[in-house]
C-alpha cells in the first residue's frame, strides 16, 4: 500500500486537527492572563464624547439608563455597565434603571450591589431607583417617555415608585439630561426612534461588539453621541475612570487571539491559493 | 418595461412639484384653525397701555431697544405656551443681555422667566415653533428676529391655557437697563395641526399611497418588472451539479417563524428547488426547527414534485421536525452535513448567532452552498463561507420574482419608487448644499 | 357572528392604526391623554401575551413527555426547573440573595454565557479552514474585516497608530454609508409592512385562533 | 407566620428574615458552592465544542426551564400585580399605594382573549386583541419612522461634499464626503430592483456591493472580537474565580526569586 503523497506545509496547515486550533485558542486566551503583558489601551473618540458628557454634566444631573441585554451578552457588557455606573456613583448623578430583556434585571442588580459596595452612602430611591423589567419593548420606550410611575408603579424591588423622592424631578424620559443605553441588539433603534429622538434627549450607546457597526450612522446623523463598543471599549472607558478592572485585564488575551486569527486568515488563503495553483498546474501538465 | 418606469418618474415628479407648490402657499405663519389671535397680532402690535407709567431715569449709556415686539400663542402646542418676537435691536452687541418678565396682569407681579445675551434665541433655532419660517424665510439675510418661546411662570408653573398673561422685556448694557415701553399680552391657546410635522405627514401619504397603487396593480398584472435576480441562477446551477452527482440537497428555512418575511421568502424559494430536484435522482432534505413551518415546507415540495409531474418521487420523510434549540439544532444539521455529505447546501431565511457553525461545517464538507439572509450580522460569515449570498431585500426580491405574489411585489416596488425618490433628492439635495442652498435640505429636517 | 371573526378585527385594526397615527399631528392635550391612555392598555395587553408565550412553552413541553416523545426525559428536566424556579420566586423574589437569585447568578449565567463563548472555538477552526476569499466582494470583505480586527485591539494600537485611525476610520465612514443604505432600505420596509397592517392587506399577525 | 411574598411584596427595606436569608446567600459558603457548579456547568457546555452530547442538551433544557420560571416570577411582580391586579384589587397591596383604576378591564378583557387561544374554539377572539394592540402601535410606528428613523438618517445623508480641495485636512473632508455620498447611494441602487442591472446603473451597483462588503467587512471583525470577548470572559470565571490563579501566581514570582 503505497505512503499517503508527502502533505507539503500549505497542505497540512489547510487540514489542521480541530483539536490543535481548539487548544492553539485556549493558550492564546490563557497565557497573557496569568503573564499580562500590558499592552497600552488607545481611547477612541467615540467612547471619550461618552465619558465626557457624563463627567462635564453638573453634579446630580438625571441620567436614563437601559440595560437590554442578556447572560449571552455578560462577559462583554457587564464590565461596561460597572464601569459608567461607578462613575455616575462619582459624580452623584441621579439615575432610573430600565431593562427591556426578559432575562437582565439580576445583572443589573448584582452590578447595583456590587457599585454600593464601592459608594456607601449611594442610596436606593434617592440617587438612583431601579425600575426592573417591564414586558413590552417598544411599549415601555413610549411609556417610560410619558412617565415612570404609570409604566413602572413598582420598582424591581417591589417598592411603589409614586413617593420616592429621586421621581419628584425626575419622573419621564423628558426630564434626563443624559441617557446611556446597554444594547445587545437593535431595542436600541427602538429607544432613538421611540424615546431620546421624540423627547430630544442626548443619548450614548454601550454595545456589544456584533452589533456595534449599526450604530455608526446613528452616531454620524447625531441621533447619538458616542459609541462604547465591545470590551475593548469598556477598556477604554475604565482606563479613562483609571479604575482599570475586568476588560482591561482581559485586553492582552483579546490582543493575542485577534492576532492568532488574523495569522490564520491571511496564511489560510494565502496556501490555498497555491494549493489551487499547484493543482492546476499538475493538471495542465498531465494533460 | 420602458412605460412602467417612466410612468413612475412622471407620477413622483408630480407629486413632488405638488407638495413643493402645497408648501409655497404659506408665505404667512400658517395660523392654526380657530385661533384667532395670531393673524390680530400680525396687523398691529398687542399694545396694551401699561397702567404705571414705564418712568426709567435717562440711561447713562445709550441701551438698544427693539423697534417692535408681538407676543402671540405659541403654536405646535397643547395649549401652555407664549411666545416673544422682536426684531435685533440697532446696534445690539453680545454684551448686551435682554431680560423678558411675565405677569398675570397689567400691573402685576413680575417674574423673569428668560435671560439671555443679544447673540442667542434666534427665531431659526426655533423650527418646531416656527416651521415655515425655518423652511422658507431661513437664513436669507442671516439672523435677525429673536424669538423666546415661555412655557412657565418662573420654578415650572406651566401656563394655563386661555388665561391672558402680560410680557415686559428688558435689556440691559453695562449696568444700565431700559423697558421697552409697551406691556405685550397674549393667551396660550391648544393648537390642533401640528404644522412641524407638515413635511412628514406629506411624505407618509405619498409613500403610503405608493405602496398601495402598487399593490393593486400588481393584483391586476402579476408580471410586473423585476430585475432578474443572478442569486437565482446561482441555486439553479448549483442543483445542476449537485443532481449530475446523485447526492442529495439541503435546504434550510432559517431559525425563524411564519412571523418572519425572510421565513416566507425561504418558503417560497424551496418551491422553486423542489420542482427542479423532481426529475433527478438527488433527494431534498429540509430540516425544520419550527413545527408550523415543517408543514408549510412539506406542503410546497409536495406541490413542487406534483408541478414537476413526479408525485410518487415525494417522500415526506425527508421533511422533518429536528430540534427547537438553537445549539441542538445546528449540531443536528452538521451531523447530517458529515454523515450524508449533500453536495449542496441552501441557508435561506433568518439565522442567529449559529450560522457560523452550519456554513463552516458546510464549507469544510467541500459543498456547494448558496445562502440567503436579512440577518446583517450573520451576512458577513455566509459572504465568506459561501459560493453565492442573497443580501437583504434581495432575498425578497428573489421570492416575488419567483412567486408573482401581489403582496411582496407591490411592497417592493413601491418600495423601489420611494427608494427612487430618495435617490433623485440625494442628488440634487447634495448638488445644492454644496453650493450654498439649503432649501431641498431642510424640507426633509424633522422639526417635530 | 362572522363579522366578529373576519370583518370586526380588520375595521378595528385600520380604525386603531388610523388613530395613532393622525393622532401623531395633534399637539392637543387629548392627543397626549389617547397615546398615554393606549400605552399602558398595552402594557397589560403585552403582560398577557407574555403569559400566553410560557404557557404554550410548558404546553408544548408537557405534550413531549405525554407522547413519550424520544428526548422527552429533557423536557422533564425543563418543567421541573420552571416549576421550582417559579415557586421559590414567587415566594421570596428574585433579587440577588435569594434562592431564585442565586440560580440565576451560578446556573443561569454561566450556562448562557458559555453557550454562546462557544463561538469563538468555531470562529477560530473557520478562520484556519473556511473563511476563504473565493469572490472578488468576499476579498473586500475579508481585508476590511481584518484590518477592523487587527486595528480596534491594543496590539494593532501598538503596531502602528496608523493601523487603528485607519480602523476607525472605516468604521466611521465606509462602514457607516453601506449601514446607511441598508437603513434607509429598513425604514421603508417598516413602512410598507405598516401601511398593509393598517389597510388590512397583511393579516399574518392575526395568526390562525380559529 | 412566614410572609409569603405572594400576598406580601418585600419592600425594599429588607424584613429581619429577608436579611437572614439574603446574608445567607451571599455568604461565602454559597458562594463557594456557586462557583464550583458555575464552573462544572461551563465546562459541560464547552464540551459542545467537541461534539453534541446529552449532558449539553441537558444544560441546554435545564437553562431554558429557568429562564422560563425566572420570567414568570419577574413578569408576576412587575406587570400583572402592580400594572392589573393592584389596579384593580388595590387593597391586596401591601403598601397601600395602589389607586381603583377600573378602566384596567378592558385591557384585561383583551388580554384574557390572547389566553383563551389555548381553548380549541375559542381561538378567534385573539384576533380582536391584536387588531386593538397591533393595529394601534403599527399606527404609531407609521409615524415615529419618518420623524425617529427616515428623515433623520435621510437628512444627515444630504451633506456638503467641499469641492474646493486646499491642502491639508480638507483633502479629509472631501474624500469621507464622497464616501457618504457614493457608499450610501451606490447600495440604494443595489437594491433597486426595478430596472436591470446594465451599463452605467450596473456600474453604480457594482460599487454599491463593494460599499455593502466593507460595511459588512467591519461587522465581519467585530463579531470575531465579540465572541472572542465571550471566551476570556469565562475563561476569566475558570481560571481566577474558581482555580484562583493569581495564588499560583504568587507562588511563581516566590519561586522565581520576585
Amino acid at each position: 500500500m503505497e505512503s499517503p503523497p508527502k502533505l507539503t506545509f500549505p497542505e497540512l496547515f489547510l487540514q489542521l486537527d480541530r483539536r490543535i486550533i481548539y487548544s492553539l485558542v485556549a493558550l492564546a486566551v490563557a497565557i497573557p492572563l496569568i503573564w499580562p503583558i500590558g499592552l497600552p489601551i488607545r481611547i477612541t473618540p467615540e467612547v471619550q464624547s461618552v465619558f465626557d458628557k457624563i463627567e462635564n454634566l453638573p453634579e446630580g444631573s438625571n441620567i436614563m439608563m437601559s440595560a437590554d441585554f442578556d447572560p449571552a451578552s455578560q462577559p462583554e457588557l457587564y464590565p461596561m455597565m460597572k464601569s459608567v455606573l461607578r462613575h455616575i456613583a462619582r459624580k452623584k448623578h441621579k439615575v432610573a434603571i430600565t431593562v427591556l430583556w426578559p432575562n437582565g434585571p439580576n445583572l443589573v442588580a448584582q452590578c447595583i450591589e456590587e457599585i454600593k459596595l464601592e459608594f456607601p452612602d449611594w442610596k436606593n430611591t434617592e440617587d438612583y431607583v431601579f425600575l426592573g423589567y417591564q414586558v413590552g419593548g417598544t411599549i415601555v420606550i413610549i411609556g417610560v417617555g410619558n412617565s415612570f410611575v404609570d409604566t413602572f408603579p413598582k420598582d424591581f424591588y417591589g417598592s411603589t415608585t409614586s413617593t420616592m423622592p429621586i421621581i419628584k424631578d425626575f419622573s419621564r424620559l423628558g426630564q434626563a439630561d443624559y441617557m446611556i443605553m446597554f444594547e445587545a441588539g437593535n431595542s436600541g433603534d427602538w429607544w432613538i426612534v421611540y424615546g431620546t429622538e421624540v423627547h430630544n434627549v442626548e443619548v450614548g450607546g454601550g454595545v456589544t461588539a456584533v452589533v456595534a457597526p449599526q450604530y455608526y450612522p446613528y452616531l454620524q446623523a447625531k441621533q447619538l453621541n458616542g459609541i462604547i463598543g465591545g470590551l475593548k471599549g469598556a477598556a477604554e472607558y475604565e482606563m479613562l475612570m483609571e479604575h482599570p478592572d475586568m476588560a482591561v485585564s482581559a485586553m492582552d488575551s483579546q490582543s493575542m487571539v485577534h492576532a492568532l486569527l488574523f495569522v490564520a486568515i491571511v496564511l489560510a488563503n494565502l496556501f490555498a491559493f497555491i494549493v489551487a495553483m499547484q493543482k492546476r498546474n499538475t493538471a495542465r501538465r498531465e494533460k | 418595461m420602458k412605460n412602467n418606469l417612466s410612468q413612475a418618474a412622471i407620477f413622483l415628479l408630480l407629486l413632488f412639484t405638488l407638495s413643493l407648490a402645497g408648501f409655497a402657499q404659506e408665505p404667512v405663519e400658517p395660523s392654526a384653525p380657530g385661533d384667532g389671535s395670531e393673524i390680530e397680532a400680525l396687523q398691529g402690535a398687542d399694545i396694551v397701555i401699561g397702567l404705571e407709567p414705564a418712568v426709567s431715569e435717562p440711561p447713562a449709556v445709550n441701551v438698544p431697544l427693539p423697534e417692535s415686539a408681538t407676543l402671540d400663542d405659541l403654536a405646535n402646542d397643547n395649549g401652555t405656551g407664549v411666545v416673544l418676537q422682536f426684531p435685533a435691536s440697532p446696534g445690539e452687541t453680545a454684551e448686551l443681555t435682554y431680560t423678558v418678565l411675565i405677569g398675570e396682569s397689567a400691573g402685576g407681579p413680575w417674574t423673569p422667566v428668560a435671560e439671555f445675551t443679544a447673540d442667542t434665541t434666534w427665531k431659526e433655532d426655533e423650527g418646531h415653533f416656527f416651521p415655515a419660517f425655518y423652511w422658507f424665510e431661513k437664513g436669507r439675510d442671516g439672523k435677525t428676529i429673536h424669538a423666546v418661546p415661555i412655557r412657565n411662570l418662573g420654578e415650572n408653573v406651566p401656563l394655563e391655557t386661555g388665561k391672558q398673561y402680560f410680557v415686559k422685556l428688558q435689556s440691559a448694557l453695562g449696568g444700565t437697563t431700559a423697558e421697552y415701553p409697551e406691556v405685550l399680552s397674549a393667551t396660550p391657546r391648544e393648537n390642533w395641526f401640528d404644522t412641524s410635522k407638515t413635511n412628514m405627514l406629506i411624505l407618509a401619504v405619498l409613500f403610503g399611497a405608493t405602496v398601495l397603487y402598487f399593490i393593486a396593480r400588481a393584483r391586476r398584472d402579476p408580471n410586473l418588472f423585476i430585475r432578474k435576480i443572478n442569486g437565482l441562477d446561482a441555486v439553479d446551477e448549483a442543483i445542476g451539479r449537485a443532481t449530475e452527482m446523485g447526492k442529495p440537497i439541503l435546504y434550510l428555512n432559517g431559525m425563524s417563524t411564519l412571523a418572519d418575511l425572510s421565513t416566507l421568502a425561504a418558503l417560497n424559494i424551496l418551491g422553486r428547488v423542489a420542482r427542479r430536484v423532481a426529475n433527478y435522482e438527488s433527494t431534498l432534505v429540509v430540516p425544520c426547527r419550527d413545527p408550523i413551518v415543517l408543514t408549510v415546507a412539506q406542503e410546497i415540495v409536495k406541490a413542487g414534485y406534483a408541478d414537476a409531474g413526479r408525485p410518487d418521487a415525494y417522500n415526506e420523510d425527508n421533511i422533518f421536525f429536528l430540534t427547537e434549540d438553537q445549539f441542538s439544532y445546528a449540531a443536528a444539521v452538521c451531523g447530517i452535513m458529515m454523515r450524508d455529505k449533500p453536495a449542496a447546501n441552501f441557508f435561506m431565511g433568518y439565522y442567529y448567532a449559529e450560522s457560523l457553525i452550519l456554513a463552516e461545517t458546510g464549507a469544510n464538507t467541500g459543498a456547494i452552498q448558496i445562502a440567503g439572509t436579512d440577518a446583517a450580522t450573520q451576512i458577513a460569515f455566509f459572504v465568506t463561507t459561501c459560493d453565492y449570498t442573497l443580501i437583504g431585500e434581495e432575498l425578497y426580491a428573489a421570492s416575488a420574482y419567483l412567486s408573482r405574489e401581489p403582496l411582496v411585489l407591490g411592497s417592493l416596488k413601491g418600495q423601489d419608487m420611494a427608494k427612487l425618490f430618495m435617490m433623485i433628492v440625494i442628488v440634487i439635495g447634495t448638488l445644492l448644499v454644496t453650493f450654498g442652498m439649503h432649501f431641498i435640505k431642510d424640507l426633509f429636517k424633522a422639526l417635530g | 357572528m362572522q363579522f366578529f371573526r373576519k370583518q370586526f378585527p380588520i375595521l378595528l385594526a385600520f380604525v386603531m392604526g388610523m388613530m395613532m397615527f393622525i393622532r401623531e399631528f395633534i399637539p392637543a392635550k387629548i392627543a397626549i391623554n389617547l397615546y398615554e391612555g393606549f400605552t399602558n392598555w398595552a402594557i397589560v395587553i403585552v403582560g398577557f401575551s407574555a403569559l400566553f408565550a410560557i404557557l404554550s412553552l410548558l404546553h408544548h413541553h408537557v405534550n413531549k413527555i405525554r407522547r413519550k416523545v424520544p428526548g422527552h426525559g429533557y423536557s422533564i428536566v425543563t418543567i421541573v426547573a420552571f416549576v421550582q424556579m417559579l415557586i421559590l420566586g414567587l415566594i421570596f423574589s428574585v433579587r440577588p440573595g435569594t434562592p431564585v437569585g442565586w440560580e440565576y447568578w451560578w446556573l443561569f449565567v454561566p450556562m448562557q454565557a458559555t453557550m454562546f463563548a462557544t463561538l469563538a472555538f468555531f470562529i477560530a477552526s473557520a478562520a484556519f479552514r473556511a473563511f476563504r476569499a473565493r469572490t472578488w466582494e468576499a476579498l473586500a470583505l475579508l481585508v476590511a474585516g481584518l484590518f477592523v480586527m487587527i486595528g480596534r485591539v491594543p496590539i494593532g494600537e501598538f503596531i502602528s497608530p496608523y493601523l487603528s485611525d485607519f480602523a476607525g476610520w472605516i468604521m466611521n465612514n465606509p462602514n457607516m454609508a453601506g449601514l446607511r443604505g441598508v437603513a434607509l432600505g429598513v425604514a421603508l420596509a417598516q413602512i410598507a409592512i405598516s401601511v398593509r397592517i393598517i389597510f388590512g392587506i397583511e393579516r399574518t399577525y392575526m395568526g390562525g385562533g380559529d | 407566620m412566614l410572609n409569603l411574598a405572594i400576598l406580601l411584596q418585600a419592600e425594599s427595606q429588607l424584613l429581619p428574615w429577608q436579611q437572614s436569608m439574603s446574608d445567607f446567600f451571599t455568604g461565602s459558603a454559597m458562594v463557594t458552592i456557586g462557583t464550583w457548579i458555575a464552573a462544572g456547568l461551563t465546562l459541560v457546555m464547552f464540551s459542545f465544542i467537541y461534539k453534541d452530547n446529552a449532558l449539553f442538551r441537558l444544560g441546554e433544557h435545564l437553562y431554558l426551564g429557568i429562564s422560563a420560571g425566572y420570567l414568570m416570577s419577574l413578569y408576576f411582580f412587575n406587570n400583572m400585580k402592580p400594572v392589573f391586579i393592584y389596579q384593580l384589587l388595590p387593597f391586596l397591596d401591601p403598601s397601600g399605594d395602589s389607586v381603583l383604576n377600573l378602566w384596567v378591564i378592558i385591557p384585561g378583557i383583551l388580554g384574557v382573549f390572547i389566553l383563551l387561544r389555548l381553548v380549541p374554539g375559542l381561538g378567534w377572539l385573539s384576533r380582536t386583541t391584536f387588531a386593538f394592540y397591533i393595529g394601534g402601535f403599527t399606527g404609531i410606528t407609521l409615524s415615529k419612522v419618518f420623524s425617529g428613523l427616515l428623515l433623520p438618517q435621510f437628512y444627515a445623508t444630504i451633506d456638503v461634499i467641499p469641492y474646493a480641495v486646499t491642502s491639508g485636512p480638507d483633502f479629509i473632508k472631501l474624500l469621507n464626503a464622497l464616501v457618504l455620498f457614493v457608499g450610501a447611494l451606490s447600495v440604494l441602487v443595489y437594491f433597486f430592483f426595478s430596472v436591470e442591472h446594465r451599463g452605467f446603473v450596473g456600474g453604480v451597483s457594482r460599487v454599491g456591493v463593494y460599499s455593502l462588503m466593507i460595511a459588512f467587512g467591519a461587522t465581519f471583525g467585530y463579531t470575531i472580537m465579540a465572541r472572542v470577548s465571550l471566551l476570556i470572559g469565562r475563561i476569566q470565571f475558570l481560571m481566577f474565580d474558581w482555580i484562583h490563579v493569581e495564588i499560583i501566581q504568587r507562588f511563581a514570582t516566590i519561586f522565581r526569586g520576585g
